[in-house]
């Protein structure tokens, strides 16, 4: 295991500690491990708490700030967050205008912020949650634990950060989630393991000429093991799986035929070992296939967000777009990992 | 039936269990690594070092309801992930039927049991065969009802019940998991072992190594 | 090999392709590989023109736009651009106020830039060029090729770019750059080498238990090869070398003793490979470092900016601040990979 | 001595020199990873290969100066990193000396090869030892220069050229570079064959194949 680390066991902490001194505008509470925007509570404001296992990075601590979350907690290395840190940011940030729980569907997930929920709940705090599941590579069901999160969040965290800063309330901000969730879709590959600190080896071995197809952003194996393909191939391969589970292009009209109204966010991801020119080039394929099947792209978004440690491979995450989404996902943020306008 | 399970023999259980955890977390993690994101051993070696600690710093004189409640609290605390409330809940049930209950004897501790496996099946909504810890769980509470009921000593139960927690264990090894991380892998997660039935498993024999003796 | 693409001898242009289809406001020309701000030539303004070998993203395509380049010239993987991309990028960009050229110094970019200037002012543009040259792994001596231009190039870049934007004239524009020159410094580690992709194998072997230190971003092997060490070593490794080049405190002052009167902006740079997580760990060390000896950081800046292909490892840039430069630092920025302020 | 340097020979010697570029790209590369970046043998392969695309593309009446001169300007516009400018500086200041010759001698040669040499020393001002190409072309000049003022007949007098262009070659592989990427390396880059040098002995031992011979 080749990192810059010092003790595998001090990771997270040791790298909040780099992103405090980094971005002094943010709060960052060591013990509790929360990253809290400064100027919170924000009187009047729905506050934005979400969290995760670490090793995603910059997700989500580093999406922390204006016009995007209130506060992120940070897990233990690719392990949910205990409930004591998502009551403690959610004291942080409660404005009096209500708490949402942005949750990757993970059991481990939904299971803390389900007990910080009934916690807050009994401290009279208006909490609601929502549960974010977009990995077309899992299989849906009411009989297993679903979809996991990936992509869709970092997506989700800017557009639905902007309405809250523009005053949304609770119900307001929950329903524009769940309608980001209802309308966003992902799917990743990996073409290498990552290594977890702790464990000091790759999670999986994944010879030369063979990749993951459908990993998730955790390090474990994907749905099907295929041999190592080209960008134009690898692009097919995510992409297909996507339209092939929701509609992004609107028929219904007549005059516009063959595109959505408003178009796509699509968002190419990469995994934390994939360098920039590499990326580009993935988004210049999937870019051709979605010209291809009449899907437009509004907005674009290529860059590592949503990571897996030292994983190499990428992700896309398509968002059926409508002008509130486009405005909301336009207006100004200022966080350590996304920002404009501001 | 004597009233074993007083409030030395959980710290005795407690004890037991967070020695096998550290024995096997290497184990743990490379199940869970297989089919799940490597991490079942560690989480769980967090979670019993900070409920030694936890119980160490509390008053001799403490129950049985409240040294399970302080469990639960530090598992909940300290592990994250889908085991740490999982069994959370368990201790937390478990603290909760305990009562004030000076100390236990088999059926009580039975009794106590099946709430806290009742309460895992709650928090993670599996049912049996999902290929998770309940899978270990739930035959190690029958198993448990069926010896004391047929007249056995809580020792010989609790010894039968590991023994049924082992096999629900590996039954499921072959299937198809439909709960937690090892879901997403469908087919794939088949013929490996789960990691909290795993676990699961090791939390029975510490409370047969550590209960069954009335020499406390 | 594993990556993300087509065929090796097209990843630059594929690139291109794909930086093109997701930043539709900047000017891609495919044929000559250069990238050229959108609005460009901006009349009466310094036009800022950089490139050089591909393999560096987001550098320096990645930072074109407002406030910063107005053209970069991509040449092939690790390889300077040709003059036709230079002369034609200089073409594109002069809005009358003349144009400067910011070359990293290798000797194929500082002769390829050479020959560009050569035949520009020939066409009678007015052209100035400033060689960075920051890394203090290497010897610098007139006998030699110098110093290499690595980390500094992307805050001269911003800086230079602020100022240009300003109004600032070409000789103010080329002196501000040379002042910026003169008070940077860079150093860097590698943990892995790169993959070139038409080599298709790691530069150099690079085994557990070992890292390179002072390596530059061409994946050449580093000064020397140490044993892999921890993030807190690493980090001393990396900023003793330049706080003995340079003196970052500023002793003179009495009421501001041991402490440089406008303080440092540290850039910590990801070599492409190394997750966020880790550079802002190695962040946390440096800031201790620095804090230690007296040195005080002004700005912040954490990130993959100027990478080596898949190279793991990190870079340190120290660049003494004064008001001047703070505030350009601080102007808004527009480009793809740097935006702040719009 | 005939003037056996005409444009049909100035064609079989850029022919010569894309070939043993080909055939030893990977070589040079691989020479270029260890002290430098990994990409000589692919920048003069790009270069070449659009040499002889460009070459094909000119009328055959199209004289040496001429030939020297697109050659020059297709090295400059396709190389790039140091060999471009360096290899295309050769070229260009060959192409002026010539002027417009309709074919010239060995005497004619050596002159032209000589300016076109000092072309690379200028540009890229290293001195013999730096550890570069001009180590293996200015003995190789040298070399030529000293046959044919001893009566050698060209092809006689680029083979001591080539010879001597190897020797300086493998007379600077002990050396620390002090030029290029290789310099960055300090004391690292002694006992590695510099790749510039060594593709540059294929431009000389290519001169000898294609120009020794009068058959024309
Ligand atoms: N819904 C559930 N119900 C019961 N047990 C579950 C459920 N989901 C996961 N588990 C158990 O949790 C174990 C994994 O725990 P752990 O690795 O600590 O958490 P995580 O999966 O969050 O990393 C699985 O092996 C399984 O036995
Ligand atoms: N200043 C210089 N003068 C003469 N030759 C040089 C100089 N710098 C580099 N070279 C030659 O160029 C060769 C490297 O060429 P190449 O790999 O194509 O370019 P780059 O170093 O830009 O990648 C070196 O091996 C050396 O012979
Ligand atoms: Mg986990
Ligand atoms: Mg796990
Ligand atoms: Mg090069
Ligand atoms: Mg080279």
């Amino acid at each position: 295991m080749k990192k810059l680390i010092n003790d595998p066991a001090a990771v997270v902490t040791e790298s909040l500690r780099g992103l405090a001194a980094a971005h002094p505008e943010l709060r960052v509470e060591l013990d509790q491990r929360i990253v809290v925007r400064g100027d919170a509570p924000v009187a009047g404001k729905v506050g934005l708490v979400s969290g995760g296992g670490s090793g995603h990075e910059p997700l989500h601590a580093g999406f922390v700030g204006a016009g995007m979350l209130d506060a992120a907690c940070a897990g233990e290395m690719f392990t949910s967050p205990v409930p004591d840190q998502v009551i403690a940011a959610t004291a942080a940030v409660d404005g009096g205008a209500g708490v949402l729980y942005i949750v990757k569907n993970y059991t481990g997930d939904v299971m803390n912020f389900e007990l910080a929920a009934e916690l807050a709940a009994a401290e009279g705090v208006q909490v609601e949650s929502v549960i974010v599941d977009d990995d077309v590579a899992v299989q849906d069901s009411t009989w297993t634990a679903g979809r996991r999160g990936v992509g869709l969040t970092v997506l989700l965290e800017k557009i639905v950060g902007a309405a809250a800063e523009q005053g949304a309330d609770l119900a307001a901000c929950a329903e524009l989630a769940r309608r980001i969730v209802a309308n966003g879709r992902s799917m990743g590959a990996a073409l290498t393991s990552c290594t977890v600190p702790a464990v000091g080896k790759p999670t999986f071995d994944l010879p030369d000429g063979e990749m993951e197809l459908g990993v998730g952003i955790h390090g474990e194996p994907g749905r099907e093991r295929v041999p190592l393909a080209s960008a134009h191939e690898v692009a097919r391969l995510l992409v297909e799986p996507i339209l092939a589970d929701l509609a992004f292009t609107n028929n219904e009209g007549t005059s516009d035929e063959g595109s959505g109204e408003d178009g796509v966010i699509c968002f190419v991801n990469g995994l934390g070992a994939t360098p920039l020119i590499e990326l580009y080039l993935m988004y210049g394929e999937i870019a051709d296939l979605l010209a291809a099947a009449g899907v437009s792209i509004a907005r674009s978004l290529v860059g590592p967000y949503i990571t897996s440690l030292d994983m190499a491979g990428c992700s896309v995450t398509l968002l059926r777009a409508d002008p509130e989404i486009l405005e909301l996902w336009d207006a100004p943020v200022n966080t350590p990992a996304l920002r404009w306008g501001m | 039936m004597p009233a074993v399970v007083n409030p030395a023999a959980v710290r005795r259980w407690l004890d037991e269990f967070t020695r096998l955890i550290e024995a096997h977390a290497a184990e743990l993690t490379e199940l869970d690594a297989a089919i799940g994101d490597a991490d079942h051993g560690t989480n769980l070696q967090r979670g019993t070092t900070a409920v030694r600690e936890a119980l160490a710093g509390l008053d001799s004189e403490t129950g049985v309801g409240p040294l399970l409640k302080t469990t639960a609290m530090t598992l909940i605390s300290k592990v994250g992930g889908a085991s740490g409330p999982l069994y959370g809940t368990l201790f937390l049930r478990m603290s909760t039927a305990a009562g004030d209950s000076a100390a236990l004897d088999g059926a009580g501790f039975a009794t106590m049991f099946r709430a806290g496996v009742e309460g895992v099946a709650a928090r993670g909504k599996a049912v049996l065969g999902d290929k998770t810890m309940y899978d270990a769980l739930a035959p190690a509470c029958d198993a448990l009802d069926a010896a004391l009921a047929a007249g056995s000593d809580l020792s010989a139960a609790l010894d039968s019940a590991a023994a049924a927690a082992a096999q629900g264990r590996d039954f499921v090894t072959p299937l198809v998991a439909r709960k937690g991380r090892a879901s997403y892998l469908g087919q794939r997660s088949a013929d490996h072992q789960d990691p909290g039935a795993t676990s699961a498993v090791l939390l029975i024999q510490a409370a047969a190594t550590a209960l069954g003796s009335p020499a406390n």
